[in-house]
């Protein structure tokens, strides 16, 4: 594609030199150095040997007549069209020993060296798209296999927290013998696994009291811990979306009715 | 072609020979270095078909594909028939390196640990028992992230009443704690001559007060905060 | 780790032992299967750190490349390198099978290509350096359309006056245009000899020309060494 690129690059630009003695197709160009550029490929000789002298002669020549056509410059062809005018007056005049700028020479040196720079970029640039290019000559994996991310949390625990934690619960056992004083607590999980068997019946309002544990009420230890995990269980179920709950007033009875099907 | 030129044998024998090396098949390694690169740069798996019309006239896709996929056994990477046509794919064995493991090491909670403890010490073990051990209700949460992290699992359920399923340890518990079994574990005379037991709770924890009945109040509050936590 | 084990020789030999297998590489053909599981896996080429994050503790991916990259010499597909990275590619010689793969390449104006090959050439290379070679503005489009290629990117700023943005090359370059690393750059060696690459101010510039030539100077070699690191 590149070398196609380049080579109708060539080619126009051997066309338009070829038509120039008739029209000075300034956009054709990529600035003045570009239009130097060819101008001086024109002597045929190797862009080191190029006579700088006549470049610019040849530069003026080009601007003159451009403006002989009418065709408006663009400023940066100007500047250089002084620039060399200068130039080739430094290059025909002897140095004046007095003035400590640089020489002709140095200045025409340096024009060709840009010159040689360029054309040098251009050359390596056209070899560089020459080369085998990916996509093109050479080829990818077609199907690719993502990396898949895995986030893992790793629990730790040593033995010696394990047995720590053992010790732990076991040493509040040697204070007391082992009984089985957990029959003043009613889990949620009971409360729940009670309130769900017995929801579907409350079609209307109750009174959340009325769904308390048979024989729970002797003992106020005992009360107290159905009433907190019955509540805590119906608040549950008013997350599950299976009950409504309410209550009227700060202390007033709370109720609670199954939600509807809708 | 080939063919043809068999049957016009009026033809001048060097135009035949010519036509028969201009369309003759590249040799076998050249047609398996073609097969390969197709079906490494192909999104899709290719068939038989599709890399004989790709290939130069007169190859043998099924050929060489027979030696490229012996010359990929054993591979990091092999030819695989996928339906009727062919691939190369990942040896399964290497899928792991298809995966970027970030791993982050938590500390199991107090909470976890004690159940944990609990299974291990008293196993098999229904959760109502481990609550009478622990003195606290046991949240859901706590043990379905021990049996996710398979260091528990389930054990024959108990036959009494509402037959209550029964927690066990697992192997890779044994494995991580570095256990032989269970009964390996030190016995509560052991954990007091290794200074574990000491009558005082380890820094941190719930102060302990004497006498048993005064601390169910306690309990039960910490049953509640923890009802709470998660 | 195993370093450790062998500095603690007062360890128990068993424990060093256990250590060291657990912790030992897998042989290097297995280390090479995996290399060519993961680069078969991923279109992008991917760096040796990458690998050895990727491979079991203890392996050496750069050696199993080594092995690899022989095992592919010749073949359909092949191991190359690509600036610190490595990658499998088709063989260039066999892209006349691939027209089906062929993407079609945004067409480069010729300001981007020979703006492009000025920064694989000069770099890294500020906006005015490109502009002095070219001897005209470069557009901003030219520029974007490169960075968005991600064939170039922004180097680090230069040390004159404006601290002035650079170009550089980057690694998607190198793999489009199979590249080892910018040394490898076509030409390279004869522009550099016939003293082309050298950032030579116009006679006579500027009142600045003492600190301005230094810092240029500087900044040259830094280019050049920064061209031939890799």
């Amino acid at each position: 594609m590149n070398d196609a690129a380049t080579d109708g690059f060539d080619s126009s630009v051997a066309d338009r030199l070829a038509a120039e003695a008739l029209i000075v197709d300034v956009d054709g160009f990529e600035g003045p150095l570009d239009l130097l550029l060819s101008l001086g490929r024109t002597q045929k000789v190797d862009l080191r040997q190029v006579s700088v002298l006549q470049l610019a002669r040849q530069y003026l020549a080009f601007v003159d007549k451009a403006k002989a056509l009418r065709i408006e410059l663009a400023a940066d062809y100007l500047v250089m069209a002084a620039w060399l005018a200068f130039l080739k007056s430094r290059l025909l005049l002897p140095p004046d020993p007095a003035e400590d700028d640089p020489s002709g020479e140095d200045l025409a040196a340096h024009l060709a060296f840009q010159l040689e720079r360029l054309q040098a970029m251009r050359d390596v640039a056209a070899k560089l798209m020459a080369r085998d290019q990916l996509g093109r000559d050479f080829f990818a994996r077609g199907v690719t296999q993502e990396v898949e991310r895995v986030r893992k949390v790793n629990y730790t625990a040593t033995l010696l927290d394990l047995m720590q934690g053992y010790a732990r619960i076991r040493t509040k056992d040697e204070f007391r013998p082992y009984v089985m004083d957990r029959d003043a607590v009613f889990t949620m999980e009971q409360a729940l696994e009670r309130l769900r068997g017995l929801i579907g019946f409350a079609g209307a309002w109750t009174d959340i009291a009325t769904y308390m544990p048979d024989g729970w009420d002797a003992d106020p230890a005992r009360w107290r811990s159905a009433t907190a995990s019955t509540f805590a269980a119906s608040l549950e179920l008013v997350k599950e979306g299976k009950v409504e709950i309410r209550q009227s007033d700060a202390f007033a009875p709370i109720e609670l009715r199954r939600t509807e099907a809708q | 072609m080939t063919d043809d030129t068999e049957f016009q044998s009026d033809r001048p024998v060097e135009q035949g020979e010519d036509r028969q090396s201009l369309f003759e098949a590249p040799p076998m390694v050249e047609q398996e270095r073609m097969v390969e690169a197709i079906l490494f740069a192909t999104a899709e798996p290719v068939t038989v078909k599709d890399l004989n019309d790709r290939m130069p006239h007169g190859a043998d896709a099924a050929e060489a594909l027979v030696h490229l996929r012996k010359r990929y056994e054993g591979r990091g990477v092999n030819v695989v028939k996928v339906g009727d046509a062919w691939a190369v794919r990942t040896a399964p064995d290497l899928g792991f390196l298809m995966q970027k493991e970030t791993v982050e090491s938590r500390k199991l909670s107090r909470a976890a640990i004690e159940t944990l403890a609990i299974i291990a010490y008293h196993q098999p073990v229904t959760r109502a028992e481990i609550e009478e051990i622990r003195g606290v209700s046991v949240s859901r949460g706590t043990v379905d992230q021990l049996l996710e992290m398979e260091w528990v699992r389930f054990g024959r359920r108990r036959m009494t009443p509402g037959r209550p399923v029964t927690f066990v340890v697992t192997q890779d518990f044994l494995d991580h704690f570095g256990l032989e079994s269970a009964r390996d574990l030190p016995g509560l005379k052991e954990l007091r001559a290794a200074g574990l037991l000491e009558n005082r709770p380890p820094p941190g924890t719930t102060p302990q007060v004497g006498e048993g009945d005064l601390d169910a109040d306690e309990e039960a509050q910490e049953g509640q905060s923890e009802l709470f936590e998660d």
